[in-house]
């Protein structure tokens, strides 16, 4: 993590991206930086996920550009930004059913290796695979449940999980879509205290709807309406913003 | 100019043919996700019933009538019996084991009727010639299949965008979890529609049966061409099973006549009959193939 | 509970092995001539299959279920017109039902899955039907027998019977199939006319409404076409409904025209020529005797594969009589086959060099028959003691 | 294992029997379980149910028959070289064609998902089988006799018991060799995509290289298959190709057990000897196994190896997501 504080690692300029006459992305511009955690915030409908899918390449803008590591990456596909070390996660929890645990893991660092067309050696006995998995589950809280079939695992766990297999691609960004969402009160703290600890060494964008938690985390936070970003700054800044408090109450927050 | 108006028309026939099995087959697969591969086997059930009921003597439409609730009542007990429990399961299970079915039913017309087709003619009153345009003779009957076509399709068209059962119908193929929040007996609404697709093959069946020979097995040529039409016009499309029926019609048709024709600029006459009809054979998979290289999804696809 | 599943799965398998087994055991206990019988009875074309068993068995039964004084045991299965299940059949037949020799072939197709294999094992096989061109010219064998006929010969005929009416300006059409492209070429052999057009349709097609309309434009004076069983039924009546059948005349061969064909097109085939080795009013005692005993039989009448079965179950009993039964003397037995020594429906009836007819060809037309249904007349003879095209090339 | 030893037993026993015809018949079966096994692979691991497997099976064939009629006659195939009649030539060959086609195919069909797949497969080896259909240098519908088997020094493969212990080594290669396969990191991958995609192109996997390799080595085996039936039966024809021939490879997977590879192998022994004593019984047999493959698929979801491990696997809807 050799990034100067205070320079973007991960950058959006003015990215638009229209479904039939819908503007889904207007003009979007986001910055983030290592050490920080970055909110985005707004309504239902207000283009969340889709910002976040074209950040992750899953999507690709109609203008604009994304850039990661001083490089233009606009044009580079998911598995590409995955690679380079753009991880996400999703909104709706999407791991391996049938995989165990430590399998899900093992796939993700599998991927930070070469040889995937290695066809002979079994890599269920691959120690440097298996090892690094391990360490991976005990750091978020699941060691205990390595050999578990993973969709035996509760809501929680499995986002867990999730978070797990992103930072097994050792990326330099964290997007994160909604990781709290269906988690009761005690998981949604676990995982906020992990996201504390994990801080220091990622750029995090956090897409979030519960308020408490972004105040709680966020460094910066940006809010989406209707595809276009109204405010963006510090939390207290986007607390007081009057645009802000509209459009939340308008929507019955 | 005459001679193609007159291939024009034979392909609008076979296209109107593959239409009546599509759109059951389309609207089946939009809404309960299901394929049935079996959908051949109704299209046969519906030519022999109808062609034994016009040999003993019922008269033509007695023996549509029969062709076509023959059809119906073996699509409905089918989706009673068996279809039903595979609604949620995944494509494999589905293709499997309406291959059974498959199997099932040719076997089945070859115990009850034998192994060999039985013929069935086209009523008196159509078997002659109308000179629709003028200089060329075309048969009456091909032309009646043509016109019970258009009327289907302007009837589905009817069904499906003015009336009740239609919104349903169009809020299933969009989204499966809507109809059932209209409060809808959903299994009645499947059974019913089932034995609706049912009676379109049924239909085709008996209209097909007087230019095809009624026999084991017959179903199963215009099954994977009628697959071909609706994965071309877009799974669960009803536009997409009309542009599909069409295409593959006039394609199969003008094809197997042109083609060879064509070949004859590069070839000798002896190696270019004889290569043409291949390569009309092969043309409507060629064009499947090409549709979805850049389409995958079929050219009116209904699901995201 | 596990284990006991296991068990009785295996035990299952088990079972169903033995059961196999056993049935090539007692089927092996039997002493007749065995006769092995592989031909199409499904399909549209599954009704040539029947008519040609139903001669075989006819000669059966007229000899009291012997054949050459030996009692017969004919196993009988259905190739489904699929020449790799007629290979499967052949190779059950003698590998586990270790029949004596082998017949029934309609397809030519068929034939060449079957029959080169066979005989390179020592099978004697007689053909009822099929007679591909490559079994009759350098890859002639001395285990092949065809009591039918070559193919290309009935082309042949109509080719010459067409150049003689003084026809100019044919149009052709047969299945794009090796045979049907044997059968214009047999055609073309003959008739030196101009060709309007050659048209090859898929196999077992059975809508023929663009071919008939790019026919009619072509404005010919005459139509020789090659669609057996099915296909042929389905083209004829088409024919007469797009309004052409009074414009211009079809011509074929036999197949095109056969009994059953016939009856099922109906009045659209009556005025119909086409050629045949045979027709049901010829007048000779042999063919008499065999359509009275096959209607009394079967009450229908005989086509011309009927002919096939019944000469060649014929044929047979000659060569087994002739062996006093005894089918390990192959070399005795094949030299009897070769003599032909039977009376033939046909008439004239001889083996060639190459194993094949030396026979007459005849054209006829389909007539109402008084009798009900449709049948066919014999008009006038084409060729005398024809030989095949292939004959010379064999070496035998 | 105790298919294996099953399988090891055949020629000793109808030896014993004086029926060297059950060899040809469980031969016929291996054989099929080499191509199923193949199929089990990219159906039962990776997902990707293709309906037009025959195709490879019948391109392998056709290798194998084209090379040995020139082989025979000693006329040009191309470049002047005239075929070949050598096993170690002809059967990699095979493997190889048919795994170009699947990389094709593949590249096409896999752009597709769900029943699209399903179709555009089938398509393709509707394709296939109208072109050998019309290839008439190599006998058109009529198909093409193999006057004479591969060769292998030192082997007799005329011979039925090492001709039948041949095929026997070979699906027990294939089947160790894809174990080994689905086990390894390459594996692990294709599994990973059939259960969620997206998650693992969020992972940094290209699905589509991985499919894609695992559809061309299934190919390979289908080819392989296609090599030794023509040897088997001596004779290759279109019917090979035939879209209820996919059908019939699929059947066995299922019925044996999907996404077990040694389930195909029980799958291919049940379906022969199924339709072998059935056939005795009544000529229209497969009446009754229509219905025994929808009782199979609707309540023995496991397949006989699911029925011998004591449980059906229920497998949820994956594949036909249309949301």
């Amino acid at each position: 993590m050799d990034n100067v504080q205070g320079r973007p690692v991960f950058e959006a300029r003015n990215l638009y991206k229209s479904y039939g006459g819908l503007r889904a992305t207007d003009d979007l511009s986001i910055q983030l930086e290592t050490g920080k955690i970055h909110a985005l915030i707004g309504p239902n409908g207000a283009g969340k996920t889709t910002a976040l899918s074209q950040l992750s390449g899953e999507l690709r803008p109609d203008d604009g550009q994304v850039w990661f590591d001083g490089q233009d990456i606009t044009r580079f596909s998911m598995p590409w930004r995955a690679r380079m070390g753009v991880a996400r996660s999703f909104q709706i929890t999407a791991i391996f059913d049938d995989f165990t645990v430590a399998e899900n893991v093992a796939v993700a660092v599998q991927s930070r290796t070469r040889h995937h067309f290695s066809f002979w050696r079994a890599v269920s006995r691959d120690a440097g695979i298996n090892q690094r998995a391990m360490a991976l589950l005990e750091q978020v809280g699941l060691g205990g449940f390595a050999s578990r079939r993973a969709a035996d695992l509760s809501h929680g766990q499995k986002r867990q999980l999730e978070i797990a297999m992103a930072l097994a691609l050792e990326p330099k960004v964290l997007l994160l879509d909604e990781p709290m969402a269906g988690m009761g009160p005690t998981e949604s703290n676990q995982l906020a205290e992990l996201l504390e600890k994990l801080k220091p060494d990622f750029a995090i964008l956090l897409v979030e709807h519960d308020m408490n938690i972004v105040f709680r985390l966020a460094d910066v936070i940006s809010v989406l309406v209707n595809g276009a970003m109204i405010a963006s700054g510090s939390v207290d800044d986007v607390r007081d913003n009057e645009d802000v408090q509209k459009a939340y109450l308008a929507e019955g927050y | 100019m005459l001679l193609f108006l007159e291939q024009l028309l034979n392909g609008l026939q076979f296209g109107v043919t593959l239409l009546l099995m599509a759109s059951g087959l389309t609207l089946i697969f939009g809404i309960m996700n299901l394929i049935n591969l079996a959908h051949g086997s109704l299209f046969m059930v519906g030519a022999y019933v109808g062609a034994t009921a016009i040999a003993h003597g019922s008269g033509f439409f007695l023996g549509l009538l029969a062709g076509v609730a023959a059809a119906a009542l073996t699509g409905m007990v089918m989706e009673f019996v068996i279809m039903r429990r595979l609604y949620r399961r995944d494509h494999l299970d589905q293709v499997l084991a309406t291959f059974g079915l498959i199997l099932f039913f040719n076997e089945m017309v070859s115990i009850i009727w034998g192994r060999q087709p039985i013929a069935m003619d086209p009523p008196a009153f159509l078997s002659g010639t109308v000179e629709i345009i003028p200089g060329a003779p075309y048969p009456a009957f091909r032309l009646a299949v043509i016109a019970t076509g258009i009327l289907v399709t302007g009837f589905l068209y009817f069904l499906v965008m003015k009336t009740r059962i239609g919104m349903w119908i169009r809020a299933g193929a969009s989204n499966r979890e809507m109809i059932g929040a209209l409060g809808v007996n959903i299994s009645l609404l499947y059974t019913l529609l089932f034995g609706f697709g049912a009676a379109l093959a049924g239909l085709a069946g008996v209209m097909a049966a007087p230019f095809s020979a009624v026999q084991s097995g017959m179903g199963e040529n215009i099954l994977i061409l009628t697959f071909v039409v609706i994965v071309i016009g877009g799974i669960g499309s009803i536009r997409g099973a009309v542009a599909g029926a069409l295409l593959i019609g006039l394609t199969d048709t003008l094809g197997r006549v042109y083609i060879p024709d064509l070949m004859r600029l590069w070839l000798p006459p002896s190696v270019a009959d004889g290569a043409g009809a291949s390569l009309a054979s092969m043309m409507i998979y060629i064009l499947m193939a090409v549709a979805l290289a850049f389409r995958p999804r079929g050219l009116f696809q209904t699901h995201g | 509970m596990l284990a006991k599943r296991k068990k009785a799965a295996l035990l299952g398998a088990a079972a169903l092995l033995m059961g196999t087994c056993a049935a090539g055991i007692s089927a092996q206990a039997a002493e007749p001539v065995k006769i092995g019988m592989i031909t199409t009875l499904s399909t549209g074309a599954g009704y040539l299959g029947d008519d040609m068993r139903k001669g075989f068995e006819l000669a059966i039964s007229e000899h009291d279920g012997k054949l050459g004084g030996a009692d017969i045991d004919l196993i009988v299965e259905d190739d489904g017109l699929k020449p790799e299940s007629a290979r499967q059949i052949a190779t059950r037949m003698m590998e586990s039902e270790h029949v004596d020799l082998m017949t029934g072939i309609i397809f030519s197709n068929v034939a060449m899955a079957v029959v080169p294999k066979v005989v390179r094992d020592g099978m004697i096989y007689i053909s009822t039907n099929a007679g591909p061109s490559a079994l009759a010219g350098a890859k002639c064998n001395a285990n092949y027998f065809n009591a039918a006929y070559q193919n290309d010969n009935i082309h042949e005929a109509m080719g010459q019977y067409v150049q003689d009416q003084g026809f100019k300006k044919v149009y052709l059409l047969a299945p794009n199939y090796p045979a049907g492209k044997d059968a214009l070429a047999g055609f073309k052999r003959y008739y030196k006319g101009d060709i309007a057009d050659e048209v090859y349709t898929k196999l077992g097609q059975t809508d023929y409404a663009a071919e008939i309309a790019s026919l009619r434009a072509a404005k010919p004076d005459a139509v020789f076409f090659f669609y057996p069983g099915g296909m042929g039924i389905n083209f004829i009546k088409q024919y007469a409904q797009a309004g052409l059948k009074d414009e211009i005349p079809l011509f074929g061969p036999a197949f095109s025209a056969d009994e059953h064909l016939v009856d099922a097109v109906g009045e659209a085939a009556v005025g119909m020529k086409n050629t045949s080795h045979w027709s049901p009013d010829m007048d000779n005692a042999a063919s008499k005797k065999f359509v009275a005993g096959y209607f009394a039989k079967y009450g229908a009448k005989p086509s011309l594969y009927s002919v096939q079965g019944y000469d060649a179950a014929n044929l047979i009993g000659s060569a087994i009589s002739a062996v006093g039964g005894d089918m390990s003397k192959k070399d005795d037995f094949r030299a009897a086959l070769k003599k032909a020594d039977f009376s033939s429906v046909r008439g004239n009836f001889k083996f060639g060099n190459n194993n094949h007819p030396i026979q007459d060809f005849y054209v006829r037309e389909v007539v109402a028959d008084p009798d009900g249904g449709y049948t066919n007349k014999l008009v006038g003879k084409v060729f005398s003691n024809h030989v095949d095209a292939y004959a010379s090339e064999c070496k035998m | 294992m105790a298919i294996f030893v099953l399988l090891a037993l055949v020629p000793p026993v109808a030896h014993a029997f004086d029926n060297a015809f059950l060899i040809t018949m469980f031969n016929r079966a291996v054989i099929y379980a080499v191509a199923a096994v193949g199929l089990d692979l990219i159906i039962g691991f990776g997902g990707m149910v293709s309906f037009g497997h025959a195709a490879f099976f019948g391109i392998g064939a056709y290798t194998a028959g084209i090379l040995g009629t020139h082989a025979f006659d000693g006329s040009d195939f191309i470049f002047g070289w005239t075929g070949s009649n050598d096993a170690f030539v002809v059967w990699p060959l095979a493997m190889l064609v048919a795994a170009f086609f699947g990389l094709i195919i593949g590249l096409i069909s896999l752009r597709t998902s769900g029943v699209y797949f399903i179709m555009i497969t089938l398509a393709f080896a509707q394709l296939f089988y109208f072109f050998f259909v019309s290839l008439s240098q190599y006998g058109g519908a009529d198909g093409l006799s193999l006057w004479d088997r591969n060769v292998i020094p030192g082997l007799d493969l005329y011979d039925r018991d090492t001709f039948y212990y041949l095929c026997f080594a070979i699906l027990l290669a294939v089947w160790f060799l894809l174990s080994r396969l689905v086990g390894s990191r390459f594996g692990r991958v294709v599994i990973g995509c059939k259960q969620n995609e997206r998650r693992m192109r969020a992972l940094g996997y290209d699905p589509l290289l991985y499919k894609l390799t695992a559809f061309c080595i299934s190919a390979a085996i289908g080819g392989l298959a296609g090599a030794l039936i023509a040897n088997h039966s001596e004779f290759v024809s279109p019917g090979l190709l035939h879209w209820s021939r996919s059908g019939e490879l699929m059947v066995i997977v299922i019925l044996g057990g999907l996404g077990t590879l040694v389930g195909p192998i029980y799958g291919a022994l049940a379906l022969f000897l199924m339709e072998e004593s059935l056939v005795s019984f009544t000529e229209h047999w497969q009446v009754i196994l229509g219905p025994v493959l929808i009782l199979v698929v609707v309540f023995f979801r496991g397949g006989i190896v699911g029925f011998l491990s004591g449980a059906g696997k229920t497998t949820v809807k994956s594949g036909g997501d249309h949301g």
